[in-house]
């Protein structure tokens, strides 16, 4: 199968749909780039390259460069998905959210439940999150929890270039709002990726390592980090299930649960600030529906209760790293193990 | 005037409509059987309904909390209007949406909005449907004055103007947003000292007029020309309508901050109907027993329809959790 | 001492402030009501009374109404806070936060982090929260969990007319921008509140009642809910904790923590709908720091995932009940006897 | 013009070393020392200081992402900056911050902002302070032609105007908002068919003017009549400072929108430092050597600021969690 890139793989997905759907557009600052100015057209596609030769591809009528007015285009995205198109919305960054907000989760997620089941709203918004970049603390948030906790949205989050393209595709064919959030981190990262169209559940956690002995449930980029701490603890001879949900709503609890029940202990790693987090929510749901299987405490990796700090020395501390992934591994373990002992 | 008789009739009916729908409203929200909060239209008929009669089933509007009076200019039921405000499973939104959320795809109604400035962005993007999908629509933002200030209002302009789309921005003045005055929120003021909202909108590049909100026939010109722009490609219009309510800024407002002339003014002076009526009987366009007729027909039909919401049923309680997602694991 | 409504309480606060303190200055829409108008000029003081008079007392030049434009006016609250004022803005309804969410996520809350800790922005943000008034969807949100999780804020939901006070002088004393949250059925609920002023701490919790066998944690108009429930319990012999927070952030985790270690059971009453909710927040801390305290799952008890719902019968289903907090309750307290039987 | 030769020569020597900072920046960036990204002023001088030298240390000004250039103009410490661009715990925000975000209220700098659009409503609350307290300060924001069409552009417009408050919108027309040209993201076209900012600011309420933004002169001469009606209570205005980056939308960006023509044209005729000389030479305000003494001094500044940045340890990381807020139990 032919290795593409995150970024290619969330290109394919776009180009295919639009290509097997005319009502499909996007729209957002810079999509393409270089409307009204000296020098060309498609100078950009995005300012990390994600949706380059779209335009030429497509045109500008359904490959819309937007003033810079977030609450104005995501409300068009909202008003466009109630009248017979299938907008793919550009947030650039995910920080941005702030001054679009309500079109999101006033409107779009309301819009079916206000009226009375009347109505769909097949639009998504594509968003950059993620800390390292050195973007500092407006350029560099999670926030997948804001959305989460929103009745009427669903919130995906790949973790890899195979689930991007098929959890995409699947965005753009569903008929509810979708808020897809990519990390800025994973877009040069390479997997197998099938040339044709698929799609992926929402739903349907992804398990990247199985094991008996630990569960640890990771979002988005964060799923690398549990991945390299449970390799270093197998190699000890503690196996671990790390558990992909890929969407946080609807999220997969089915799958977590099952899990705890077979290992009866449970770490969860997340990119969000602690309060009100997915961690959170996880653990939460967990402590309720598992928890005659729970050997143990639930510990949870997030970034600390701050701003993103512009500096690398700052930066690096903030996000959850393998290693504190492991620690809170090994705090789990023996604290099951004093239990069992006592 | 290329409005024909048939048309002026009905005109007067979707205003007698209003107006009766509204102060009936008014009645059974003070009786206590209608919950939640309720803001009137009356007073501000000839503005929704001037812009409605230049529309079909096929083209847009996108309404306020102020919504009762677009949603029947537009032509919906009123029976589904009114078994929405009294909460009933019937109703235009299963109940689920109340007052100031009224919406009726299939009259081209997108939805009344509570948040204030909430709508123009989603008319810019019925717009930008009907761009793209050629089929010749327009879309209509119903903003108050108070709305004309919210930032929202401004980025849909201008988008709208960068990408020349059909979308038609009916600002309704009726001089306040709750209790503040227009001549106090509005900074930009004309050469009269007036607020100037159609100045504000022609700065933001689009053709803009101000017309009395009272006279239908003023408004009705104004969004045929804007109406008539838009389906040829001419981009977006904005059109002021200087109007007044009739009643508080929600029922149950004292209105503290309007004099007792202004009130008196209001009702004696500035009454849409009244002033329809005047028009049409000196130019013979339509006699006193056609309206009059009207009026009895229009009694009727709310009268049935408070009947009907009153004697309908609440949603079951199973309903809550129903119809938050198309599809949802 | 006197009897004083939650709405009589919130003014006095705001005036002894005022009275105080020239630099506090009111803003908001129709916090007067009445300005260009041809009637009178405090015809408001606010949409539910709560400012009223305050124009009287202080001048329109530090009792402000504004245009309807949230962006603008809580985004310059933020900068006369850091600019020497100690602006309190209104919010109406909470749910209008969409619209003004950047400058309180990404301006207020973060200046003093992002600068270095060289600024500090002293701006109390009041807005009313809650479900029960038959608002619909976009009038009846409770949201905290939203402002809970960003970090630069502190989080403020008064139960009861005297917190509501002695909170509010507190946020307005404070020199971090403070999220005040209002109950709006809470409005007309008395308690008795001292004429002088007072202030409450931040992360203090209340106890409204006090047991062995069981901890409920709950916020804002929820508290009532609780209470009720626990002295239904009561009489028959099930003593509980009722544990009201006060604040959201910063959190009073140790007195939730030592009264589960002492009852071992748990329920958290939370108006919010339940994903990344304080109920979630609340129940990971615990299930991570008191897991071995606890006999049986930790129980929430939350608005349903949908939006807020017009009709009575079905918005009356959505606002957690006295009932449904005692169900919750008899289910952690029978899940822990089947454990100890077993 | 009341400019002195001190003013200047200041002006002068706060102008080269915008210039010296942001070509050292790219250098230093492209060298891989610098983290993050960086947005350079380079071109635009003549914008930032034109405004600034009408200003104290008293004055607030807020700006943008592209923030050094108003730092320097406002006269902040280029050491402290440059120890904040290169992430030092000695830096302004002490390295919390970054090239976007710094900040020094000592000097009226209200900080740097990644929101597009994010500090206007910051700066009418600065305004607002200003005009309470009764100090006679203004407040000054800095925005871009992109930043124009946000909606908190406006919306602080109209809360400047109602309120009447000393603070003045500078609106930087560089002719790009990333790579999306001005003729096309701004929809209001003044008579001669060019994006009409001005008029825009001038449809909200204000005095608005459009000035040449490489021109020293223009710039201050329009900022001086602006403050002085600020400080004499007679409330906000606009000013359009139509100028053009020297290099792109951030250190790295190839500029494919833009022409050859274009970018050769810009370095060629639109060098504000090359229009000044030219101008005070001419006039014989100030003589080569003088500003060829600033060069000098300013080439060591910026040389001296780069050397102890690249010496200055980085943050401790205990610093992660430290002032997020005064204090928190
Ligand atoms: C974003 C937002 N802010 C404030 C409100 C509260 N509110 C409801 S109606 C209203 C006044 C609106 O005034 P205007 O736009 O003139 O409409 P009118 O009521 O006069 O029809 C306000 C402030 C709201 N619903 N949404
Ligand atoms: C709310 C928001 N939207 C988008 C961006 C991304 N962005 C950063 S700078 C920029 C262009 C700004 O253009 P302009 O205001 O003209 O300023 P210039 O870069 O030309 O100085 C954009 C779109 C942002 N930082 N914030
Ligand atoms: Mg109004
Ligand atoms: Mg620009």
């Amino acid at each position: 199968m032919p290795k593409k890139s995150y970024r290619q793989a969330i290109n394919e997905a776009i180009a295919q749909e639009m290509r097997r759907d005319p009502t499909v557009i996007i729209m957002g600052e810079d999509v393409a780039g270089g409307f009204g100015g000296s020098g060309e057209q498609d100078a950009y596609g995005g300012v990390f390259g994600v949706t380059k030769g779209l335009l030429g591809q497509f045109g500008a009528e359904r490959v819309i460069d937007t003033p810079i007015t977030e609450a104005g285009f995501v409300g068009a995205a909202a008003g466009a998905a109630a009248t017979g198109l299938r907008p793919v919305v550009e947030l650039m960054f995910v920080d941005f959210v702030g001054v679009c907000f309500d079109q999101i989760y006033n409107q779009a997620a309301k819009f079916r439940y206000m009226f009375g089941g009347k109505v769909k709203t097949p639009m998504v918004l594509r968003s950059m999150v993620g800390a390292g970049f050195r973007g500092a603390a407006q350029h560099s948030q999670f926030l997948a929890p804001i959305f989460t906790s929103v009745p009427g949205l669903k919130v995906v989050m790949p973790s890899n270039a195979y689930d991007a393209k098929g959890l995409l595709i699947q965005a753009i064919r569903d008929d509810d709002p979708v808020i897809f959030l990519e990390h800025k981190f994973l877009y040069d990262t390479e997997a197998d990726v099938p040339d044709e169209p698929y799609t992926i559940k929402f739903g349907e956690a992804a398990f990247t390592r199985e094991g008996d002995d630990l569960t640890i449930v990771a979002f988005s980029r964060m799923v690398q980090m549990a991945n390299q701490a449970a390799d270093v603890l197998a190699k000890e001879g503690v196996s671990s299930d790390v558990i992909d949900p890929r969407t946080s709503s609807p999220l997969d609890i089915a799958a977590i649960v099952e899990s705890v029940e077979r290992t009866g202990r449970l770490v969860i790693v997340d990119e969000s600030t602690p309060r009100c987090s997915l961690a959170a929510d996880v653990a939460a749901l967990v402590a309720d529906r598992a928890f005659h299987a729970l050997k143990a405490p639930i510990k949870t990796v997030t970034a600390p209760h701050t701003p993103v700090p512009f500096a690398p020395t700052l930066e690096d501390a903030y996000i959850p790293s393998a290693e504190k992934v492991e620690a809170a591994a090994r705090a789990v373990l023996a604290s099951s193990a004093r239990a069992a002992a006592e | 005037m290329q409005l024909s008789r048939e048309q002026l009739i009905e005109a007067y009916r979707r205003m007698r409509r209003i107006r009766d729908f509204e102060e009936r409203v008014q009645a059974e929200f003070s009786n206590g059987r209608i919950p939640g909060f309720c803001h009137l239209y009356a007073g501000q008929e000839a503005s929704g309904v001037g812009i409605c009669m230049n529309l079909t089933d096929d083209d847009y509007i996108s309404s306020t909390h102020r919504g009762h009076g677009h949603c029947i200019a537009k032509d919906c039921s009123i029976e589904g209007m009114m078994l929405e405000i009294f909460a009933r499973e019937g109703g235009l939104c299963r109940g689920k949406g109340g007052s100031m959320h009224i919406a009726d795809y299939s009259k081209g109604m997108l939805g009344a909005n509570a948040i204030v400035g909430g709508n123009p962005p989603i008319v810019v993007g019925a717009a930008l449907s009907a761009k793209t999908l050629k089929n010749g629509r327009v879309a209509v933002s119903f903003a108050g004055d108070g709305a004309a200030n919210q930032g929202t209002t401004f980025e849909a302009m201008n988008l709208a103007v960068v990408l020349k789309l059909p979308a038609i921005f009916v600002i309704e003045n009726n001089g306040y947003g709750e209790g503040t005055g227009v001549a106090y929120h509005v900074g930009a003021k004309g050469a009269d000292g007036k607020p100037d909202l159609a100045g504000r909108a022609r700065g933001m590049g689009m053709p803009a007029v101000n017309v009395d909100g009272a006279d239908f026939f003023a408004v009705y010109e104004a969004m045929r020309e804007a109406t008539e722009r838009a389906r040829a490609g001419g981009g977006p219009s904005a059109i002021v309508t200087e109007c007044l309510r009739f009643y508080g800024h929600f029922v149950g407002d004292p209105q503290l901050y309007r004099s007792k002339e202004e009130l008196a003014d209001v009702r004696a002076n500035r009454d849409p109907l009244k002033i329809f009526r005047a028009r049409v009987s000196e130019a013979r366009l339509l006699d006193e027993a056609q309206l009059d007729a009207v009026d009895a027909e229009v009694a009727r039909e709310v009268d049935a329809a408070v009947r009907t919401a009153e004697a309908a049923p609440f949603p079951d309680v199973r309903e809550l959790e129903t119809d938050v997602y198309v599809s949802y694991v």
